[in-house]
């Protein structure tokens, strides 16, 4: 399954753009989206930490992900 | 009430507190967010805020709604800039009115707190021989 | 940096605002006091505030420099109204500015709740039929 | 010994004026000064509390009260 990922802050430097494609094989869960966009850019793994967001909300580890899903990674946030 | 807004227009402190000015509140806390010229003996030369929008704007909305349950306060307004912005700027403003201080107190500091943790805001530091995005790194 | 002030004239918000920023101050918080349509219940036509001005002043003094010992912040405002107070109107300003918002929190809080034990102003709540002097009996 | 007390808030009320003269015989001190108030304005009893100030600041009860001293009753306060 092909996922479209948006990406905010930090983020966007280490995938170099603003959203990025992620191809997932097999449970299209939160973790198998860190992991293998973490193969892919081992900057991500630098940071002091960062959460995934689907459908405007803060997911949890074994969510699953739907094609039709906003998702976003969310470095740590620093507003205020 | 709640009033919660994200713009690039730089935000206007007179309105804010008008706003939560009301004829049943005792006590209004206001706190003010501005851009410092240093970081750790750095100088800055400017901000630059990024938001999510629609998430920042759900999770500062989601932010009042717990306050209103906390605590006894009538009004709150949330208030966040996005964009460039330069030293003395000020990118926060939240305005709490409440019967009794106590709780304008409280429910003013559980709000900017809370933002700082979970509102996806993003916040780069422009120095003169570089730039970093706060918080990023351990 | 202190600013103190006793006066019969209303108090300007965004003055004082504007006189605690600065650019080494990263966090600003503002208390504001207004009067209130209601104590208890029962409706309040207006306050009347009066002072022994000279010790009011010298204890507003005493509070300002006591938190500038206690916190790391820059500058505190202090501003208080005498005479006759309509509803929604502003009997006192604190604004505290400090390069962290705990501090500005923790001496603004300390300020408002030393000013209401401390400094020699008294407050006359008038209602339609009588008025009282706050707080002056069990 | 005659001194000038001035009165603020509800003890303006109580002395009906906003100064009042007392006559101390003996030692001046502030306990002194109380006990006659109380005598002569035995309402000043049925506050909450009320301190004495001299020259600006707040008196203990064995401070000696001076001829040229500005003494004020300063009954519970209400600001802010």
């Amino acid at each position: 399954m092909k996922l479209n990922v948006l990406a905010f802050g930090i983020a966007k430097d280490i995938f170099s753009g603003s959203a990025i494609d992620v191809e997932l094989t097999g449970e299209a869960t939160v973790t198998a989206l860190r992991i293998s966009l973490e193969n892919q850019f081992p900057r991500l793994k630098q940071l002091a930490s960062y959460m995934v967001a689907v459908n405007n909300e803060y997911a949890s580890a074994e969510d699953v992900l739907q094609l039709r899903d906003e998702i976003a990674i969310i470095p740590p946030v620093s507003g205020g | 009430m709640i009033d919660i807004k994200l713009t690039e227009e730089p935000l206007d402190i007179s309105a804010c507190v008008e706003w939560v000015m009301s004829p049943e509140c005792g006590g209004i806390d206001v706190f003010i967010g501005t851009v410092r010229n240093a970081t750790k003996g750095k100088t800055v030369l400017r901000l630059e805020f990024e938001a999510y929008e629609p998430m920042a704007l759900k999770e500062m909305q989601k932010i009042a709604d717990q306050t209103m349950q906390k605590w006894p306060v009538q009004k709150i307004l949330l208030h966040h800039r996005t964009g460039t912005l330069a030293i003395g700027e000020v990118p926060v403003i939240i305005a709490v009115a409440a019967a009794h201080r106590d709780a304008a107190f409280d429910a003013c500091r559980y709000i900017i707190d809370t933002l700082k943790q979970t509102v996806p805001i993003w916040k780069r530091e422009i120095f003169e021989d570089g730039e970093v995005w706060v918080a990023a790194h351990p």
